[in-house]
């Protein structure tokens, strides 16, 4: 067993409107940051856990797809780094 | 570990450590005497929080003696969580306001949504499942985008954490002024319902009875806050982190829900909540007020974070935490109530019968301070006070505004944001849930019924602080006079205030006797209008570097309904009603809307609120409203007649033609300040509310047609203009000034 | 007839819906915890608004795991009502018996009033004693109401009828302005307005009534055939 | 002028409550996920903007400041890119 630190990036999927990214972006403008053409609002998470190293990357999968993210909307990626202890 | 990084005893006394936790060299001494030695870094923390004008009341002490406490139906005056007044059928309310001013100032989102969170722990630890929220908020102008952005987050940050916890958000009041600018206020106001029976008391009582914590565990964060609320804002406010903290309402929502069922067993001996001072003040309070003393290991409070020192928990103000005292024997049984609500709760005490409270670390007894000492003996001040140099200059003024065209004046008063529909805020705000909403934002005051019976209870927010910064006597007649017009408008008899002193730094001598001043006209009035003060929250040092706010003691008053049917409005109801007005018709125009407009600042001579006269209304009004004689009562406030005739027919499809009642045209359009009623009676009850009201004057009629005519004492008319296109001014400005650039 | 009111940590509509029913219509009702598996003694099955597990992470996603969402399958399965109102459809469209998904109002503020909704379909158990095109005044009160599916979710939505109500003015910013729909077997409805909170005239609109009836109506007609 | 892809990390200051996370957490468990020790969500903002290069970062700065994040309970890193147009 390992600990590991997984950052998993959860962004909307193409096509779907952010809201949040759209009502930023407007107010970048009103604070007069014209040059902003759009930003887009995701989840980062930061899951830290213990786990044999084969299964992480399943386990971090199985997570996503069932909790962290929903596919209807979303998209997800991870990386996922060991933690040396010291 | 810990050593290493606090200050000895020796260290704090001689290089006057104490005066970083905002203590005075006097007070220190104090605390000398009363531990007969010097105080660790620990317990000089413990009476630092303790000691604070937030926790202790000790420039306001003073003050608040000259409230009236007492009434035939107040069952819990100030002193507890919360006030509790009968409201029959051996059921009683139980509410009270508290501000959250200076963690809204540096985190608009956070600081209002934990002041919500706060103010509903003191209702609910008293017993009372909370119904309603009102709040009472102050911002500089909409103009200036730093007011903007607290303005939008403190709305939001209401909004977030009343809604997540389903008790509705009723009502309240919004005023825009530029002393508000760095020093937003944001008062927040909870109402709850009890049976007499479920009753508690935040006591300590029973030797060897266990301590239970209950609810988030206890992080770092809200450290100091308590000294924080009590210091003037400056530039490095917003570099004081810790003093913000991040609310949860879920985890407060699971908390009401098995603190109720908690304090339905029997063997509950007391619960409090952990606000200002947290562990410090909930502990202290709770044995000085039972006459015991607590023994507390903090190696048994959840922690959130590793390594903290008892220094830090015991002033941490993390949110959503209780305090309970459960009889010997019975732990478990509470233990499994939270748990069933998915909440931790962990013994972390007992109580004891030496007076003190004690605390252990890591085995070591790391504070030992007498409890009456914390929580009764904090010193108490009364500082200086002097009549300022305006006031003089005011009372000799005479003002009279100048109005050529009386439409563009009504049509731009309705688009002050002081005056303009507040919907871009409550429509934020769940004001529905729980289903009992009778009368929601928008009109005099907002109603909920009580399920079951016939009953309803009204509730308002109030505070013209402008006219409390002309003049605070009259000022503070005013404001309690004020909230009891909206109560009685809609058809309540008022049963008692709250009140919200929030005022500037009371060491500056003028704003003493502002203070001073503003409570013996809130005194005076809550005495001869029968409300008396069962609970309120005081905040001092409202002040940037541009100065004080005005005095601005909100007042948030319950009134009861004893009659569903009798629930009344402010909104005219149907074509071929006849409009009065009760009133009288004087010149005053300081402190108005209009004088703001026109000469961008406010001064002069403060309207006199003749209470005799404010009594006699209220009886009348609520006769003439039993007897069903009414169709729609409204009180004359900002903006005067005009503004306030216009307000009854937004959202109705309705028109009006009036006759002006005096020949003073602006007087009787704008003036503000007095006891003035506009008052609609369907055409067949004409003669039954003549009987009742005999000073009203029949003043025109409700219209099919939705157009608003003024006709001058003369018969000239004055105003035509559709309601439709002021409503859409009146509605809109707030969201556009939100919206518009800078 | 016999309703369960499911209660998540953090619903808090429960109680306005349990009156509804108690109240309202007159019919049998009580709360079942999240932590229940067995929702075989009931006729009908409602999920309540409210901020389940705080709305955390997306609305309604932590919610779909309690144990009771297994009984609320097996009942839909079944062929019972099951209604999810505001958090409650949030519930059903995280649990996927409902398609699509919510995102944040358009305007990012939680929105709360009268809303005109048009009823689509007076066919569903949920909506037959409406008038085929009536209009209705029910509330809404949501921060995530704004209703996404794709192109093809949306016209599956429409071939089979499963839009049952739609708002007049779009309140924030759903797809098609879609305010409530059903699956396809026509026996799970979520929608955002709530119609529990309009039950009564002393509170501005009775117009939710007829929906609770629909649903009783249709039960007992069914009912008096099977027995 | 040339445009940019920056990737704004908002996280929340050390010690500040993270609700959202803890509830996270205890779901994960609930799901079986035992090895999980805690799990912290932040904000990752994709904004795209036209802007002279020696501006850019200077003007992310501001807008972390202004808008985009609260320094008094949010913390903020961010990453700027070129975009290089074909
Ligand atoms: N302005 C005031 N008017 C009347 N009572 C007040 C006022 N300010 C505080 N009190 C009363 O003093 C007591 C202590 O207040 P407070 O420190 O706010 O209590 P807590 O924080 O425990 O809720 C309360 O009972 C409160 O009602
Ligand atoms: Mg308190």
């Amino acid at each position: 067993m390992m600990t590991f630190e997984v950052t998993i990036y959860v962004t909307w999927k193409n096509g779907v409107l952010d809201p949040q990214g759209a009502a930023v972006t407007e107010s970048l403008h009103k604070l007069g940051y014209e040059g902003v053409e759009s930003v887009s609002i995701s989840k980062m998470m930061q899951v830290r856990l213990t786990a044999e190293k084969e299964e992480v990357e399943a386990q971090v999968t199985e997570m996503c797809e069932k909790l962290l993210a929903n596919p209807v909307i979303e998209d997800y990626t991870f990386e996922i780094e060991e933690v040396i202890s010291l | 570990m810990q050593l290493l990084r606090e200050p000895s005893p020796e260290m704090i006394q001689e290089q006057k450590l104490y005066t970083e936790m905002g203590m005075t060299d006097e007070e220190f001494d104090l605390v000398l005497k009363e531990l007969g030695r010097l105080p660790n870094y620990t317990e000089l923390g413990l009476f630092s929080v303790m000691w604070s004008e937030h926790c202790s009341y000790k420039n306001s002490k003073v003050l608040l003696k000259k409230f009236p406490v007492e009434g035939e139906r107040v069952l819990q005056g100030p002193g507890e969580g919360a006030g509790i007044i009968d409201i029959d059928d051996e059921q009683a309310v139980v509410f009270k306001i508290e501000s959250h001013n200076h963690p809204s100032a540096v985190e608009p989102y956070e600081g209002a949504a934990t002041g919500v969170g706060g103010i509903i722990r003191d209702v609910f630890s008293m017993g009372a499942r909370p119904i309603a929220l009102m709040n009472s908020l102050r911002f500089g102008e909409l103009r200036n985008p730093r007011v903007k952005y607290i303005f939008e987050g403190v709305v939001a940050g209401i909004a977030g954490y009343g809604n997540c916890i389903g008790i509705p958000t009723v009502g309240g009041e919004i005023q825009f002024d530029d002393c508000y600018e760095g020093n937003p206020l944001v008062n927040a106001m909870c109402v709850g319902l009890i049976d007499h029976k479920d009753i508690q008391k935040g006591q300590a009582k029973g030797i060897g009875n266990p301590v239970l914590y209950v609810g988030a565990s206890t992080g770092r964060d809200g450290i100091h806050g308590a000294t924080f609320a009590s210091e003037e804002l400056s530039e490095d406010s917003e570099a004081k982190r810790p003093a913000v903290q991040v609310g949860d309402p879920f985890m407060e929502k699971l908390l009401i829900e098995a603190c109720l069922v908690a304090i339905k067993h029997p063997k509950l001996v007391g619960i409090q909540d952990m606000g200002a001072a947290g562990l410090t003040s909930s502990s202290a309070e709770m044995a000085s007020k039972a006459g015991s003393g607590i023994t507390m290991n903090l190696d048994h409070v959840p922690q959130r974070e590793k390594g903290m020192t008892p220094y830090e928990m015991m002033l941490s103000e993390s949110q959503e935490r209780m305090l309970l005292v459960v009889e010997k024997g019975s732990e478990q049984e509470f233990i499994d109530i939270f748990e069933h609500w998915g909440l931790k709760a962990a013994i972390v005490g007992e109580v004891t019968d030496d007076h003190r409270l004690t605390l252990l670390h890591n085995g070591e007894t790391v504070a030992d301070v007498p409890v009456d000492a914390l929580a009764e003996e904090a010193p108490v001040y009364h500082k200086p006070s002097k009549e300022p140099a305006y006031f003089k200059e005011f009372q000799a003024q005479e003002y009279r505004p100048k109005v050529e065209n009386y439409s563009e004046t009504l049509k731009t008063l309705l688009q002050q944001p002081t005056i303009a529909s507040k919907e871009w805020v409550y429509e934020q705000y769940d004001h529905m849930v729980r289903t009992s909403t009778v009368v929601a934002p928008g009109s005099d005051a907002a109603v909920v019924r009580i399920r079951g019976t016939k009953k309803a209870l009204a509730m308002t927010t109030d505070c013209n602080s402008r006219f409390i910064y002309l003049d605070p006597y009259e000022g503070g007649k005013l404001a309690v006079a004020e909230a009891a017009r909206n109560i009685v408008a809609s058809g309540a008899e008022p049963l008692g205030l709250t009140d919200c002193l929030n005022y500037g730094s009371p060491d500056k001598p003028e704003i003493f006797w502002q203070l001073e001043r503003s409570t013996d006209g809130l005194s005076e009035a809550c005495r001869e209008l029968g409300t008396p003060v069962v609970g309120g929250n005081v905040s001092l040092y409202n002040e940037t570097s541009k100065g004080a706010i005005y005095p601005t003691p909100v007042i948030g008053m319950v009134g009861l309904i004893h009659d569903t049917n009798h629930i009344t409005t402010q909104a005219v109801k149907q074509a071929g009603d006849l409009v009065y007005f009760l009133g009288e018709v004087t010149p005053a125009f300081a402190g108005t809307e209009l004088q703001k407009l026109q000469e961008g600042r406010i001064f002069g001579k403060a309207p006199v609120v003749d209470l005799k006269l404010e009594k006699k209304r209220h009886t009348e009004i609520l006769d003439a409203i039993h007897k069903e004689t009414t169709a729609s009562v409204h009180d004359v406030s900002e903006g005067g007649f005009a503004a306030s005739l216009t307000e009854k027919l937004f959202g109705t499809g309705l028109g009006a033609e009036v006759t002006l009642p005096s020949e003073d045209t602006l007087a009787a359009s704008f003036s503000e300040g007095n006891a003035n009623y506009i008052i609609t009676v369907p055409a067949e009850k004409q003669e039954m509310f003549e009987e009742i009201i005999t000073e009203a004057v029949l003043i025109g009629k409700v219209t099919e047609q939705p157009t608003l005519r003024i006709n001058e004492k003369s018969g000239a008319n004055l105003i035509t203009e559709s309601v439709a296109s002021l409503e859409e001014l009146w509605r809109g400005a707030i969201a556009c000034a939100v919206k518009s650039k800078g | 007839m016999k309703f369960a009111v499911i209660m998540f940590p953090g619903s808090n509509c429960d109680l306005d819906m349990f009156h509804a029913i108690q109240d309202g219509i007159g019919e049998e009702v009580s709360y079942v915890w999240h932590n229940d598996t067995n929702l075989d003694e009931y006729d009908g099955v409602l999920l309540p608004g409210g901020f389940s597990y705080g709305d955390y992470l997306r609305a309604g996603a932590i919610a779909h795991f309690s144990p009771i969402m297994e009984a609320v399958k097996k009942a839909a399965a079944e062929g019972k009502p099951v209604l999810g109102v505001c958090n409650g459809f949030q519930v059903l469209l995280e649990s996927g018996l409902l398609p699509g998904a919510m995102r944040r109002n358009e305007n990012l503020h939680f929105i709360c009033k009268n809303a005109a909704l048009q009823v689509e379909n007076t066919e569903t158990m949920f909506t037959r004693s409406y008038a085929p095109g009536q209009e209705v005044i029910i509330p809404v009160a949501h921060g995530e109401g704004n209703y996404y599916c794709d192109e093809k979710t949306l016209a599956a939505l429409k071939e089979n009828n499963q839009i049952a109500f739609t708002y007049k003015q779009n309140q924030n910013g759903s797809v098609a302005d879609i305010a409530g729909i059903t699956n396809e077997a026509g026996n799970v409805l979520g929608m955002m307005p709530h119609p529990e909170r309009a039950m009564e005239t002393l509170l501005g609109s009775e117009d939710g009534k007829k929906l609770f009836e629909s649903i009783v109506k249709e039960w007992k007609d069914k009912h008096a055939i099977t027995t």
